[in-house]
């Protein structure tokens, strides 16, 4: 099994707080791994950590088969490891779609009609591409959260990390979100606090809690539930 | 309120701010990294978002020109995006000039920048409140110039101008008095919440 | 998006011209309007801006809007030109007397400056403001000028959204501004807060460029060759500009 | 039984589209009533309508025992029906949590010193008042939503009008929010997509499809599921 990225007692300080502390994980290929905690354990902090926006005060982070330390280090492990951000309206910069999903492409050196071909053809393949002329500031919150996903994987990256990508997403684009994601087989470390969804994707979970990492045990089991159901009132 | 349109100065004067104009923005774009455009660039667009919303002053209302809190936040940088936000204003919504836009440049950035550079050291090192006072000294202080400027672009241009440009002056007070209690509060917030975004421009992303 | 609401379901040959030729067009119609000396050569670009106004895609009741929305700053101008400046009293209101002078060049300057925003708004005000950003460039308006020009674009209506929805609820649990200090504060409150907002945002677009393999350099496209209607459109305005000038040379 | 607000008829639009036709609804004294729908089906336009923010095209909207039309009219209705916004980045604009959520009182004409006290009594109903003197932009999002809530409640309403209260919150923090809303006999209308919780608080409820209100039935009844549990491991 590749090793495609680990980390070793790494420990990260925001505003001199310890935010994480001692942590240690690693992501083989093919693996969906699913990071749970309460709001403000640390969980978006480590997506950051591994991809270098966020500076370690100590430990190592081993990527694609280095070592990472330096933002020049980070560059390609950004480009390898592409990183959906928790708000959309942070992540879509560029005013038309086809130009955000571009963006990428282009910056690995593509040119330009290659770059373009290759948005249009992954906004295709999830069936989007009737969005490709929008305005980015236009789309709704769900489409907002779809084209940013298109637009990350339109760089081909060997990993995928997902910061709750299901937020204010109402059930029909969290179904479609779930089949985009089970299609691939890219290794993707997925945040979320939203159970049933990993319960369909994570191959792996992890706790965190209190600025640590813990292992987590999958299981399913059957329950009896009583539940809520509103009908329309026809009678 | 300083929104000089195309029709009323001279060649000279237009073209005397042209020239400076152009200079300040180049100096201005010359002390930014390419790394750092979309943070000036976002800026810009607060401070061009918050221009648009009118503040009411008893039964009437006026816009904020903010320039005393833009040359605190942004420095030189204010050049560029001043420069912008007034071509885009002439363009979509007809304030302003497209002749006139250096002339307009000058006059609401450039005290900005000065009083600007000059007062955001003060500002951060001091505490909430004395960061209120200096920014709400430093935001009315900018108005007046650019009153004082505004002024001078019309007396340059023509005598006619001479005698209406000096009661112009005096319309430049209630935005001056609006201008520097909104800008005093203003900094005191963010002396509060976020401090560091008084610290200068720097470019820790090209480390 | 341009931010202007245009009228749509008709195709407007306007908006087929290069972004070029209309900001260049704008230009020269601007400058022209400028230079006229006489009223005569003042009212016949008036009219000639309007009528390529009325070729274009803004709403009519909007430009008209627009027209009268004149800043604080002209309405002061035009009332105190008259009494200022000297001459022959034409009407005495008690102590003050406005003169013919300071009438005639008011309205002269009432022409000029809407001459100027009739041309810009004809031909400017309903181009996309990407296609603008892409034309300043090819121009050679310089590329980190461009980019901080479609950043505002992109940013200045999602601020202007945010902070609507800030005065929504500064309204929502009771206020109303009035003239005393809590008010100002409020006020400052407000500013502050869009201020912090934005600079938030700011870090994390960055950040998030940097995640797409951002390293300084922006990727800017190109812009099509000029077409025909281009070079018709040009020889036109060309030509009337011209017949105009000449005119009031002679006037 | 009082009848606190009344829609009859009401038609908004937005950007030339109607986003809500003819919609009719009351609300009545100590009920707590449910809006659900998709996302776009107008749940916020809504809630903005009944106090104003949304001017209505067409209808009446009756409310606190008056017809309400021009702005002065809201401006009492939004003293009296208090709201949550969707989005709890929107509704804090204060330094300091404790301006904030004095805000309020302070517009509805209290002194400087009562609007603090009510402020600072508010907050420790609900166990917050270690928040305080906390600056609100560094609170976790369900922090945030506490506050928000804090300061719409220290204005005594005779109604709540609640947008996706338990949006970002974990499950501690709903649980906290829940307990909350449960204990005021305040008569309210919650939009929320999350059924769990509108089964616990929710006595009716409407559903929001195509522009149009519904009524729906509300009922309970027991499911066997599969669900997804991660424990931590400890073996
Ligand atoms: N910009 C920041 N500056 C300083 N501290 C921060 C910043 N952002 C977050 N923190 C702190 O870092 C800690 C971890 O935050 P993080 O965003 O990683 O949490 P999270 O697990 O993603 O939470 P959530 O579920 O709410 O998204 C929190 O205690 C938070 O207060
Ligand atoms: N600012 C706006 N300007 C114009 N149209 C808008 C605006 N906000 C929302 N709309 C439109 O109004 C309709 C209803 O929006 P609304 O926000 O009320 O939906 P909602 O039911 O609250 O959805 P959600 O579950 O996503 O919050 C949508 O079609 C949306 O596109
Ligand atoms: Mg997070
Ligand atoms: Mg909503």
């Amino acid at each position: 099994m590749t090793q495609l990225i680990e980390l070793k007692d790494v420990s990260v300080e925001r505003d001199g707080a310890r935010v994480l502390d001692c942590v240690s994980m690693t992501l083989n290929a093919g693996e969906k791994l699913a990071v749970i905690g309460s709001n403000g354990a640390g969980k978006t902090t480590l997506l950051r950590t591994i991809v270098g926006l966020q500076k370690k005060s100590a430990g190592t982070i081993h990527a694609f088969g280095r070592d990472r330390n330096k933002e020049e280090d980070f560059r390609e492990v950004r480009l390898r490891a592409a990183y959906l951000f928790q708000d959309a309206d942070d992540q879509l910069f560029c005013p038309t779609v086809i130009e955000d999903v571009a963006f990428g492409p282009l910056n690995m050196g593509l040119s330009e009609d290659v770059a373009m071909d290759k948005a249009l053809r992954t906004l295709a393949r999830f069936g989007l591409a009737h969005l490709a002329p929008r305005v980015t500031r236009k789309l709704s919150g769900g489409e907002k959260r779809l084209v940013c996903l298109t637009a990350i994987l339109a760089m081909d990256p060997d990993v995928l990390l997902l910061d709750e990508p299901t937020n204010s997403l109402d059930a029909h684009h969290v179904e479609k979100l779930v089949e985009i994601l089970n299609q691939l087989d890219t290794a993707m470390i997925i945040v979320s606090h939203d159970r049933p969804v990993l319960d369909r994707l994570a191959s792996r979970a992890l706790l965190m809690k209190k600025q640590r990492l813990e292992h987590a045990v999958l299981h399913r089991h059957p329950h009896v539930h009583e539940h809520l159901h509103i009908h329309t009132d026809e009678a | 309120m300083a929104h000089i349109p195309d029709g009323v100065l001279s060649l000279p004067v237009l073209v005397g701010g042209g020239v400076l104009a152009a200079g300040a923005v180049a100096v201005g774009l010359k002390r930014i990294t390419d790394l750092e455009i979309p943070r000036v660039a976002i800026l810009a667009s607060g401070f061009f978002a918050l221009s648009l919303f009118a503040v009411p002053v008893g039964p009437s209302s006026v816009h904020l020109l903010l320039g005393g809190l833009m040359g605190i936040v942004l420095g030189p940088a204010i050049f560029p995006a001043v420069f912008v936000a007034l071509l885009l204003q002439a363009v979509m919504f007809g304030f302003g000039g497209l002749t006139t836009l250096g002339v307009n440049v000058v006059n609401i950035a450039l005290p900005g920048a000065v009083i600007g550079t000059l007062c955001a050291p003060l500002i951060a090192r001091a505490t909430p409140k004395r960061a209120a006072l200096i920014a709400g000294l430093a935001s009315a202080l900018a108005v007046a110039c650019t009153g004082l400027l505004v002024a001078c672009s019309l007396a340059l241009s023509s005598a006619d101008y001479t005698l209406s440009a000096r009661v112009m002056i005096a319309t430049y007070i209630p935005l001056m008095i609006v201008e520097g209690l909104v800008g005093g509060f203003c900094i005191s917030f963010v002396k509060r919440v976020k401090p560091e975004l008084l610290a200068p421009l720097q470019s820790e992303a090209a480390q | 998006m341009a931010f202007a609401p245009t009228r749509d379901d008709t195709d407007f040959a306007i908006e087929r011209l290069d972004p070029r030729t209309r900001i260049l067009g704008a230009c020269a119609m601007v400058l022209a309007a400028v230079a006229m000396h006489s009223v005569s050569g003042q009212i016949a670009m008036v009219a000639a801006s309007a009528t390529l106004a009325s070729f274009a895609a803004l709403k009519p009741r909007d430009m008209f809007h627009r027209l009268l929305h004149v800043e604080g700053f002209m309405v002061v101008l035009l009332v105190l030109l008259p009494l200022t400046m000297e001459g022959r009293a034409v009407i005495s209101l008690g102590p003050l007397a406005l003169s013919d002078t300071g009438l005639r060049k008011a309205f002269a300057i009432v022409l000029k400056v809407n001459a100027a925003v009739l041309a810009t708004m004809a031909l400017l005000a309903t181009l996309e403001p990407v296609r603008l950003g892409r034309g300043l460039a090819t121009l050679g308006l310089p590329a980190r000028l461009v980019h901080i020009l479609l950043f505002l674009v992109r940013y200045q209506t999602l601020f202007r959204d945010e902070g609507a929805r800030l005065m929504e609820a500064m309204r929502a649990r009771g206020f109303t501004p009035r003239l005393n200090l809590r008010t100002w504060a409020t006020y400052g409150n407000f500013t502050g807060m869009l201020l912090v907002r934005s600079m938030e945002r700011a870090e994390r677009v960055e950040e998030s460029m940097r995640c797409r393999g951002f390293s300084g350099k922006f990727p800017l496209r190109g812009t099509k060759p000029f077409q025909a209607a281009d070079i018709i459109f040009a020889g036109a305005l060309a030509t009337l500009l011209a017949a105009l000038l000449a005119w009031d040379a002679l006037a």
